[in-house]
Protein backbone atom coordinates (compact mmCIF):
# COMPACT_ATOMS: atom_id res chain seq x y z
CA UNK A 1 0.00 0.00 0.00
CA UNK A 2 3.22 2.59 0.72
CA UNK A 3 5.17 1.63 -1.98
CA UNK A 4 5.05 3.48 -5.22
CA UNK A 5 7.58 0.93 -6.91
CA UNK A 6 7.28 -1.61 -9.17
CA UNK A 7 5.15 -3.44 -7.60
CA UNK A 8 2.65 -0.44 -7.07
CA UNK A 9 -1.26 -0.42 -6.97
CA UNK A 10 -1.15 2.65 -9.51
CA UNK A 11 1.26 1.65 -12.26
CA UNK A 12 0.42 4.49 -14.39
CA UNK A 13 2.21 6.96 -12.08
CA UNK A 14 5.08 4.86 -12.11
CA UNK A 15 8.04 6.59 -14.48
CA UNK A 16 10.74 4.52 -16.17
CA UNK A 17 13.91 4.86 -13.75
CA UNK A 18 12.19 5.15 -10.80
CA UNK A 19 12.73 2.31 -8.87
CA UNK A 20 10.89 2.84 -5.74
CA UNK A 21 9.20 6.01 -4.34
CA UNK A 22 6.84 5.65 -0.90
CA UNK A 23 6.44 5.82 2.44
CA UNK A 24 7.12 2.85 4.56
CA UNK A 25 6.73 2.16 8.37
CA UNK A 26 9.55 -0.45 8.66
CA UNK A 27 13.40 -0.52 9.06
CA UNK A 28 15.03 0.99 6.04
CA UNK A 29 18.64 1.06 4.73
CA UNK A 30 20.63 2.48 2.14
CA UNK A 31 21.97 -0.94 1.27
CA UNK A 32 18.25 -1.84 0.72
CA UNK A 33 18.55 -0.24 -2.48
CA UNK A 34 22.07 -0.59 -3.77
CA UNK A 35 20.85 -3.84 -5.34
CA UNK A 36 18.56 -2.47 -7.51
CA UNK A 37 20.01 0.92 -8.40
CA UNK A 38 21.44 1.28 -11.56
CA UNK A 39 22.13 -0.50 -15.50
CA UNK A 40 24.96 -1.76 -16.90
CA UNK A 41 25.60 1.77 -18.44
CA UNK A 42 26.02 3.52 -15.18
CA UNK A 43 29.31 4.23 -13.82
CA UNK A 44 28.29 6.20 -10.89
CA UNK A 45 25.74 5.60 -7.82
CA UNK A 46 24.92 8.13 -4.79
CA UNK A 47 23.06 6.99 -2.28
CA UNK A 48 22.06 9.43 0.73
CA UNK A 49 20.98 8.08 4.49
CA UNK A 50 19.18 10.25 6.82
CA UNK A 51 19.62 9.23 10.30
CA UNK A 52 18.15 10.05 13.52
CA UNK A 53 20.43 12.81 15.21
CA UNK A 54 20.92 12.42 19.63
CA UNK A 55 20.73 15.92 19.58
CA UNK A 56 19.41 19.04 18.34
CA UNK A 57 20.16 22.73 19.35
CA UNK A 58 21.46 21.69 22.44
CA UNK A 59 18.71 19.26 23.65
CA UNK A 60 19.33 15.24 24.41
CA UNK A 61 17.46 13.69 21.41
CA UNK A 62 15.80 9.99 22.38
CA UNK A 63 13.20 9.36 19.75
CA UNK A 64 11.50 10.84 16.76
CA UNK A 65 8.19 10.32 15.43
CA UNK A 66 7.60 11.07 12.08
CA UNK A 67 3.52 11.46 11.34
CA UNK A 68 2.95 11.61 7.22
CA UNK A 69 -0.09 12.12 4.68
CA UNK A 70 1.30 8.82 3.22
CA UNK A 71 -0.79 8.67 0.48
CA UNK A 72 0.34 12.12 -0.62
CA UNK A 73 3.55 11.11 -0.05
CA UNK A 74 3.78 8.29 -2.46
CA UNK A 75 2.42 10.50 -5.09
CA UNK A 76 4.88 13.47 -4.22
CA UNK A 77 8.05 11.03 -3.68
CA UNK A 78 6.94 9.65 -7.11
CA UNK A 79 7.13 13.34 -8.61
CA UNK A 80 10.19 14.25 -7.10
CA UNK A 81 11.39 11.10 -8.37
CA UNK A 82 10.85 11.41 -12.04
CA UNK A 83 11.41 14.93 -11.88
CA UNK A 84 14.95 14.05 -10.94
CA UNK A 85 15.10 11.77 -13.54
CA UNK A 86 14.40 14.19 -16.60
CA UNK A 87 15.74 17.32 -14.52
CA UNK A 88 19.51 15.62 -14.64
CA UNK A 89 19.40 12.47 -17.22
CA UNK A 90 20.10 10.25 -14.86
CA UNK A 91 19.03 6.55 -15.32
CA UNK A 92 17.59 5.09 -12.06
CA UNK A 93 16.29 7.06 -8.53
CA UNK A 94 14.90 5.60 -5.56
CA UNK A 95 13.47 7.26 -2.49
CA UNK A 96 12.00 5.60 -0.01
CA UNK A 97 11.09 7.63 4.04
CA UNK A 98 10.17 6.02 6.61
CA UNK A 99 7.14 7.48 9.38
CA UNK A 100 6.41 5.61 12.59
CA UNK A 101 8.65 5.88 15.60
CA UNK A 102 12.68 6.03 15.43
CA UNK A 103 15.11 5.62 17.50
CA UNK A 104 18.81 7.65 17.37
CA UNK A 105 20.77 6.47 14.35
CA UNK A 106 17.97 4.69 12.76
CA UNK A 107 17.72 5.59 9.29
CA UNK A 108 14.52 7.92 8.27
CA UNK A 109 15.30 8.48 4.55
CA UNK A 110 16.75 7.09 1.96
CA UNK A 111 17.40 8.50 -1.77
CA UNK A 112 19.60 6.65 -4.24
CA UNK A 113 20.44 7.72 -7.61
CA UNK A 114 22.48 6.22 -10.82
CA UNK A 115 24.46 7.89 -14.23
CA UNK A 116 26.46 7.40 -16.66
CA UNK A 117 28.75 9.59 -14.44
CA UNK A 118 29.44 10.91 -11.48
CA UNK A 119 28.26 14.76 -11.70
CA UNK A 120 24.48 13.95 -12.70
CA UNK A 121 24.55 11.57 -10.29
CA UNK A 122 25.34 13.83 -7.03
CA UNK A 123 23.49 16.87 -8.49
CA UNK A 124 20.04 14.66 -9.16
CA UNK A 125 20.55 13.05 -5.26
CA UNK A 126 21.00 16.64 -4.18
CA UNK A 127 17.88 17.54 -6.02
CA UNK A 128 15.41 15.07 -4.68
CA UNK A 129 16.13 15.73 -0.66
CA UNK A 130 15.86 19.68 -1.31
CA UNK A 131 12.59 18.97 -3.01
CA UNK A 132 11.43 16.63 -0.20
CA UNK A 133 12.20 19.39 2.10
CA UNK A 134 9.36 21.46 0.36
CA UNK A 135 7.08 19.24 -0.24
CA UNK A 136 6.96 15.83 0.98
CA UNK A 137 4.00 15.73 3.48
CA UNK A 138 5.66 14.35 6.57
CA UNK A 139 6.62 16.19 9.70
CA UNK A 140 8.35 14.76 12.99
CA UNK A 141 8.08 15.17 17.24
CA UNK A 142 11.21 15.29 18.86
CA UNK A 143 11.25 13.23 22.06
CA UNK A 144 13.79 14.56 24.50
CA UNK A 145 15.27 12.80 27.65
CA UNK A 146 12.31 14.24 30.35
CA UNK A 147 9.44 12.62 27.95
CA UNK A 148 8.97 16.08 26.89
CA UNK A 149 7.83 16.55 23.58
CA UNK A 150 8.07 19.52 20.07
CA UNK A 151 7.19 19.23 16.83
CA UNK A 152 9.94 20.31 14.55
CA UNK A 153 9.43 23.77 12.86
CA UNK A 154 8.84 23.11 9.34
CA UNK A 155 8.73 24.46 5.79
CA UNK A 156 5.83 26.28 4.56
CA UNK A 157 4.87 24.22 1.33
CA UNK A 158 2.39 27.32 0.42
CA UNK A 159 0.82 26.27 -3.29
CA UNK A 160 1.80 24.37 -6.13
CA UNK A 161 5.20 24.80 -8.02
CA UNK A 162 4.13 24.60 -11.88
CA UNK A 163 1.14 24.17 -13.27
CA UNK A 164 0.61 20.24 -12.86
CA UNK A 165 0.66 21.04 -9.28
CA UNK A 166 3.82 18.92 -9.19
CA UNK A 167 6.23 19.34 -6.08
CA UNK B 1 -30.64 29.05 -1.77
CA UNK B 2 -27.08 27.66 -2.74
CA UNK B 3 -26.58 24.31 -1.83
CA UNK B 4 -24.15 23.35 0.81
CA UNK B 5 -22.33 19.80 1.61
CA UNK B 6 -20.34 18.42 4.44
CA UNK B 7 -16.28 17.74 3.63
CA UNK B 8 -14.26 15.92 5.91
CA UNK B 9 -10.85 17.63 5.96
CA UNK B 10 -8.49 15.36 7.21
CA UNK B 11 -5.50 16.66 9.60
CA UNK B 12 -1.94 16.04 10.61
CA UNK B 13 1.04 16.58 13.17
CA UNK B 14 0.01 19.85 15.66
CA UNK B 15 -2.76 20.24 14.02
CA UNK B 16 -4.51 16.88 14.90
CA UNK B 17 -2.94 17.13 18.52
CA UNK B 18 -4.17 20.72 18.79
CA UNK B 19 -8.23 19.51 17.40
CA UNK B 20 -7.80 16.08 18.91
CA UNK B 21 -9.06 14.46 16.11
CA UNK B 22 -7.57 13.51 12.57
CA UNK B 23 -10.69 14.83 10.57
CA UNK B 24 -12.77 17.77 10.81
CA UNK B 25 -15.79 17.46 9.17
CA UNK B 26 -17.19 21.27 7.72
CA UNK B 27 -19.96 22.59 5.59
CA UNK B 28 -19.08 24.47 2.66
CA UNK B 29 -21.52 26.03 -0.28
CA UNK B 30 -21.19 24.58 -3.55
CA UNK B 31 -18.53 26.28 -5.66
CA UNK B 32 -16.15 27.17 -3.27
CA UNK B 33 -12.99 27.48 -3.37
CA UNK B 34 -9.58 26.45 -1.54
CA UNK B 35 -10.07 29.86 -0.32
CA UNK B 36 -13.27 29.79 0.68
CA UNK B 37 -12.64 26.65 2.76
CA UNK B 38 -10.15 28.29 4.38
CA UNK B 39 -12.32 30.96 5.63
CA UNK B 40 -14.58 28.88 6.87
CA UNK B 41 -11.93 27.21 8.73
CA UNK B 42 -10.56 30.41 10.17
CA UNK B 43 -13.28 30.47 12.37
CA UNK B 44 -12.73 27.09 13.69
CA UNK B 45 -11.85 27.65 17.60
CA UNK B 46 -9.11 24.76 17.20
CA UNK B 47 -7.56 24.89 13.95
CA UNK B 48 -8.14 28.67 13.09
CA UNK B 49 -4.87 30.04 14.41
CA UNK B 50 -3.27 27.50 12.51
CA UNK B 51 -3.89 28.31 9.12
CA UNK B 52 -0.58 30.57 8.73
CA UNK B 53 1.77 28.85 6.46
CA UNK B 54 0.03 25.80 5.84
CA UNK B 55 -1.39 24.30 2.55
CA UNK B 56 -4.37 22.66 1.23
CA UNK B 57 -4.15 19.59 -0.97
CA UNK B 58 -6.81 17.67 -2.89
CA UNK B 59 -6.87 15.08 -3.88
CA UNK B 60 -3.19 14.20 -2.88
CA UNK B 61 -2.02 17.30 -5.14
CA UNK B 62 -1.32 20.99 -3.09
CA UNK B 63 -4.13 22.89 -4.26
CA UNK B 64 -3.98 26.76 -5.45
CA UNK B 65 -6.60 28.80 -3.93
CA UNK B 66 -8.65 29.64 -6.72
CA UNK B 67 -9.46 25.92 -7.75
CA UNK B 68 -13.09 24.63 -6.77
CA UNK B 69 -14.19 21.92 -4.09
CA UNK B 70 -15.71 19.84 -5.19
CA UNK B 71 -17.96 16.80 -3.13
CA UNK B 72 -16.50 13.93 -2.62
CA UNK B 73 -12.78 15.26 -2.31
CA UNK B 74 -10.04 13.93 -0.43
CA UNK B 75 -8.82 17.69 1.33
CA UNK B 76 -6.28 17.93 3.64
CA UNK B 77 -4.18 20.45 5.63
CA UNK B 78 -1.34 20.49 5.36
CA UNK B 79 0.76 22.24 7.92
CA UNK B 80 4.96 23.50 6.72
CA UNK B 81 6.54 20.38 6.03
CA UNK B 82 9.28 18.58 7.85
CA UNK B 83 10.87 15.37 6.33
CA UNK B 84 14.29 13.98 5.61
CA UNK C 1 48.94 -4.88 3.90
CA UNK C 2 46.38 -3.00 1.30
CA UNK C 3 44.12 -1.36 4.20
CA UNK C 4 44.98 2.01 5.83
CA UNK C 5 42.24 1.52 8.23
CA UNK C 6 41.87 0.48 12.16
CA UNK C 7 43.90 -2.61 11.78
CA UNK C 8 46.85 -0.95 9.56
CA UNK C 9 50.23 -1.26 10.02
CA UNK C 10 50.61 2.74 10.09
CA UNK C 11 48.85 3.85 12.94
CA UNK C 12 50.16 6.82 12.67
CA UNK C 13 48.89 7.87 9.50
CA UNK C 14 45.49 7.11 10.37
CA UNK C 15 43.64 10.27 11.28
CA UNK C 16 40.65 10.49 13.57
CA UNK C 17 37.36 10.06 11.60
CA UNK C 18 38.56 7.99 8.78
CA UNK C 19 37.47 4.53 8.79
CA UNK C 20 39.05 3.15 6.49
CA UNK C 21 41.25 4.12 3.40
CA UNK C 22 43.24 2.11 1.47
CA UNK C 23 43.27 -0.44 -1.71
CA UNK C 24 41.46 -3.90 -2.47
CA UNK C 25 42.01 -6.61 -4.72
CA UNK C 26 38.69 -8.10 -3.47
CA UNK C 27 34.73 -7.32 -4.12
CA UNK C 28 33.46 -3.99 -3.00
CA UNK C 29 29.89 -2.81 -2.15
CA UNK C 30 28.66 0.69 -0.72
CA UNK C 31 27.16 -1.89 1.97
CA UNK C 32 30.27 -3.05 3.51
CA UNK C 33 31.22 0.55 4.61
CA UNK C 34 27.15 1.44 5.91
CA UNK C 35 27.64 -0.08 8.98
CA UNK C 36 31.12 1.65 10.15
CA UNK C 37 30.71 5.02 8.84
CA UNK C 38 28.69 7.94 11.54
CA UNK C 39 28.78 8.66 14.60
CA UNK C 40 25.30 8.96 17.08
CA UNK C 41 25.51 13.25 16.03
CA UNK C 42 25.47 12.09 12.18
CA UNK C 43 22.15 13.01 10.36
CA UNK C 44 23.65 12.79 6.84
CA UNK C 45 25.49 9.61 5.46
CA UNK C 46 26.37 10.25 1.40
CA UNK C 47 27.86 7.02 0.24
CA UNK C 48 29.45 6.91 -3.32
CA UNK C 49 29.66 4.14 -5.75
CA UNK C 50 31.58 3.82 -8.91
CA UNK C 51 30.91 0.80 -11.25
CA UNK C 52 32.60 -0.52 -14.39
CA UNK C 53 30.71 0.77 -17.15
CA UNK C 54 29.43 -1.87 -20.17
CA UNK C 55 31.22 0.54 -22.84
CA UNK C 56 32.96 3.79 -23.17
CA UNK C 57 33.12 5.87 -26.19
CA UNK C 58 30.85 3.60 -28.36
CA UNK C 59 33.05 0.68 -27.54
CA UNK C 60 31.34 -2.53 -25.95
CA UNK C 61 33.71 -2.75 -22.90
CA UNK C 62 34.19 -6.56 -21.21
CA UNK C 63 36.47 -5.87 -18.19
CA UNK C 64 38.62 -3.66 -16.46
CA UNK C 65 41.98 -4.07 -15.73
CA UNK C 66 43.19 -1.71 -12.92
CA UNK C 67 46.81 -1.35 -12.60
CA UNK C 68 47.88 0.33 -8.87
CA UNK C 69 51.00 1.45 -6.88
CA UNK C 70 49.10 -0.03 -3.97
CA UNK C 71 51.47 1.23 -0.80
CA UNK C 72 51.35 4.97 -2.34
CA UNK C 73 47.58 4.44 -3.17
CA UNK C 74 46.72 3.38 0.50
CA UNK C 75 48.68 6.88 1.91
CA UNK C 76 46.94 9.10 -1.03
CA UNK C 77 43.73 7.61 0.08
CA UNK C 78 44.15 8.20 3.81
CA UNK C 79 45.95 11.61 3.44
CA UNK C 80 42.54 13.02 0.98
CA UNK C 81 39.93 11.63 3.32
CA UNK C 82 42.01 13.08 6.56
CA UNK C 83 42.14 16.40 4.11
CA UNK C 84 38.02 15.99 3.61
CA UNK C 85 37.39 15.67 7.10
CA UNK C 86 39.29 18.81 8.23
CA UNK C 87 38.27 21.04 5.33
CA UNK C 88 34.73 20.63 5.38
CA UNK C 89 34.37 19.12 9.15
CA UNK C 90 32.55 16.10 8.82
CA UNK C 91 33.09 13.44 10.86
CA UNK C 92 33.82 10.25 9.33
CA UNK C 93 35.44 8.98 5.66
CA UNK C 94 35.49 5.93 4.06
CA UNK C 95 37.48 4.97 1.07
CA UNK C 96 38.44 2.13 -0.82
CA UNK C 97 39.82 1.94 -4.14
CA UNK C 98 39.95 -1.60 -6.04
CA UNK C 99 42.71 -3.14 -7.98
CA UNK C 100 42.91 -6.02 -10.31
CA UNK C 101 40.43 -7.55 -13.00
CA UNK C 102 36.56 -6.09 -12.72
CA UNK C 103 33.56 -7.55 -15.09
CA UNK C 104 31.00 -4.77 -15.89
CA UNK C 105 28.65 -3.79 -13.13
CA UNK C 106 31.45 -4.63 -10.45
CA UNK C 107 32.37 -1.44 -7.78
CA UNK C 108 35.84 -0.10 -8.04
CA UNK C 109 35.30 2.80 -5.73
CA UNK C 110 33.27 3.11 -2.48
CA UNK C 111 33.42 6.48 -0.89
CA UNK C 112 31.59 7.00 2.55
CA UNK C 113 31.67 10.69 4.63
CA UNK C 114 28.97 10.90 7.42
CA UNK C 115 28.24 14.84 8.68
CA UNK C 116 25.47 16.06 11.11
CA UNK C 117 24.18 17.62 8.29
CA UNK C 118 23.52 16.54 4.48
CA UNK C 119 25.78 20.02 2.89
CA UNK C 120 29.48 19.21 4.34
CA UNK C 121 28.63 15.14 3.76
CA UNK C 122 28.30 15.87 -0.25
CA UNK C 123 30.79 18.39 -0.46
CA UNK C 124 32.81 16.34 0.89
CA UNK C 125 31.93 13.07 -0.71
CA UNK C 126 32.80 14.98 -3.84
CA UNK C 127 35.56 16.35 -2.90
CA UNK C 128 37.35 12.60 -2.07
CA UNK C 129 36.18 11.86 -5.83
CA UNK C 130 37.56 14.89 -7.49
CA UNK C 131 41.03 14.67 -5.58
CA UNK C 132 42.10 10.67 -5.79
CA UNK C 133 40.93 11.44 -9.69
CA UNK C 134 44.07 13.44 -9.88
CA UNK C 135 46.44 12.21 -7.27
CA UNK C 136 45.69 8.79 -6.77
CA UNK C 137 48.56 6.09 -8.46
CA UNK C 138 46.12 3.95 -10.10
CA UNK C 139 45.46 3.84 -14.03
CA UNK C 140 42.76 1.35 -16.04
CA UNK C 141 43.02 -0.47 -19.19
CA UNK C 142 39.89 -1.16 -20.99
CA UNK C 143 39.21 -4.52 -22.69
CA UNK C 144 36.71 -4.93 -25.79
CA UNK C 145 34.98 -7.87 -26.89
CA UNK C 146 37.60 -8.06 -29.81
CA UNK C 147 39.93 -8.54 -27.24
CA UNK C 148 41.66 -5.85 -27.47
CA UNK C 149 42.86 -3.50 -24.98
CA UNK C 150 43.54 0.14 -24.31
CA UNK C 151 44.84 2.49 -21.23
CA UNK C 152 42.67 4.91 -20.32
CA UNK C 153 43.93 8.92 -20.86
CA UNK C 154 44.97 9.30 -17.45
CA UNK C 155 45.08 13.46 -15.49
CA UNK C 156 48.72 14.18 -14.63
CA UNK C 157 49.71 14.31 -11.37
CA UNK C 158 52.77 16.91 -11.66
CA UNK C 159 53.64 17.90 -8.75
CA UNK C 160 52.79 18.10 -4.74
CA UNK C 161 49.50 20.58 -4.49
CA UNK C 162 50.90 21.85 -1.03
CA UNK C 163 54.38 22.30 1.02
CA UNK C 164 54.16 18.86 2.44
CA UNK C 165 53.52 17.38 -0.44
CA UNK C 166 50.47 15.59 -0.14
CA UNK C 167 47.65 15.12 -2.45
CA UNK D 1 85.36 12.39 -9.02
CA UNK D 2 81.57 12.27 -8.01
CA UNK D 3 80.27 9.46 -6.42
CA UNK D 4 77.15 7.38 -8.22
CA UNK D 5 74.48 4.89 -7.27
CA UNK D 6 72.05 2.83 -8.97
CA UNK D 7 68.90 3.27 -7.79
CA UNK D 8 65.45 1.12 -9.06
CA UNK D 9 63.01 2.96 -10.64
CA UNK D 10 59.48 1.59 -10.38
CA UNK D 11 57.48 1.67 -13.25
CA UNK D 12 53.37 0.97 -13.51
CA UNK D 13 50.29 0.94 -16.17
CA UNK D 14 51.57 1.09 -19.92
CA UNK D 15 55.01 1.97 -19.06
CA UNK D 16 55.70 -1.04 -17.63
CA UNK D 17 54.02 -2.82 -20.75
CA UNK D 18 56.24 -0.66 -23.00
CA UNK D 19 59.91 -1.31 -21.00
CA UNK D 20 58.61 -4.79 -20.20
CA UNK D 21 59.45 -4.77 -16.98
CA UNK D 22 57.82 -3.55 -13.92
CA UNK D 23 61.27 -1.55 -12.66
CA UNK D 24 64.30 0.16 -14.18
CA UNK D 25 67.79 0.10 -12.66
CA UNK D 26 69.32 3.65 -13.35
CA UNK D 27 72.90 5.28 -12.33
CA UNK D 28 72.74 8.85 -11.13
CA UNK D 29 75.25 10.70 -9.44
CA UNK D 30 74.88 11.46 -5.46
CA UNK D 31 73.31 14.62 -5.11
CA UNK D 32 70.96 14.49 -8.21
CA UNK D 33 67.32 15.83 -7.93
CA UNK D 34 64.68 14.50 -9.26
CA UNK D 35 64.88 16.44 -12.43
CA UNK D 36 68.38 14.87 -12.66
CA UNK D 37 66.75 11.62 -12.18
CA UNK D 38 64.67 12.91 -15.08
CA UNK D 39 67.06 13.34 -17.97
CA UNK D 40 68.86 10.41 -17.19
CA UNK D 41 65.34 8.16 -17.92
CA UNK D 42 64.43 10.89 -20.66
CA UNK D 43 67.58 9.27 -22.56
CA UNK D 44 66.15 5.27 -22.02
CA UNK D 45 65.17 4.06 -25.19
CA UNK D 46 61.61 3.24 -23.92
CA UNK D 47 60.84 5.44 -21.15
CA UNK D 48 62.14 8.44 -22.55
CA UNK D 49 59.29 9.19 -24.93
CA UNK D 50 56.94 8.52 -22.44
CA UNK D 51 57.72 10.80 -19.29
CA UNK D 52 56.20 13.86 -20.36
CA UNK D 53 53.17 13.75 -18.23
CA UNK D 54 54.17 12.27 -15.60
CA UNK D 55 55.13 12.49 -11.97
CA UNK D 56 57.64 10.98 -10.01
CA UNK D 57 56.97 10.19 -6.58
CA UNK D 58 60.16 9.48 -3.88
CA UNK D 59 58.77 7.53 -0.98
CA UNK D 60 55.43 7.14 -1.84
CA UNK D 61 54.94 11.08 -2.16
CA UNK D 62 54.86 13.25 -4.95
CA UNK D 63 58.39 14.77 -5.20
CA UNK D 64 58.88 18.41 -6.90
CA UNK D 65 61.90 18.38 -9.27
CA UNK D 66 64.24 20.36 -7.03
CA UNK D 67 64.12 17.39 -4.32
CA UNK D 68 67.46 15.63 -4.15
CA UNK D 69 67.52 11.83 -4.45
CA UNK D 70 69.17 9.73 -1.73
CA UNK D 71 70.67 5.98 -1.93
CA UNK D 72 67.91 3.79 -1.00
CA UNK D 73 64.46 6.06 -1.80
CA UNK D 74 61.68 4.44 -3.24
CA UNK D 75 61.17 5.83 -6.63
CA UNK D 76 58.30 5.43 -9.09
CA UNK D 77 57.17 7.16 -12.47
CA UNK D 78 53.52 7.67 -11.98
CA UNK D 79 51.90 8.01 -15.34
CA UNK D 80 49.04 10.41 -15.78
CA UNK D 81 46.59 8.50 -13.47
CA UNK D 82 43.32 7.19 -13.84
CA UNK D 83 41.19 6.07 -10.84
CA UNK D 84 37.92 5.87 -9.89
Amino acid sequence: MFDAGREASHPERVRSGVIVAGITETELSAADLLHDIGTAADGAVVVFEGRVRDHNEGMKVVGLHYDGYPEMADEVLGQIAGEAIEKYEVSTVGVRHRIGNLAPGEVSLVVAVSAGHRGPAYEASRFVIEELKVWLPIWKKEVYADGSTGWLEGQAASGPAEPEGGP
Amino acid sequence: MTRTFRIAVRLFAGHRESVGASELEVEIDEGSTVEDLRSVLASHPAIGSLLGGAAVALNRRYAESHVVVSEGDEVAIIPPVAGG
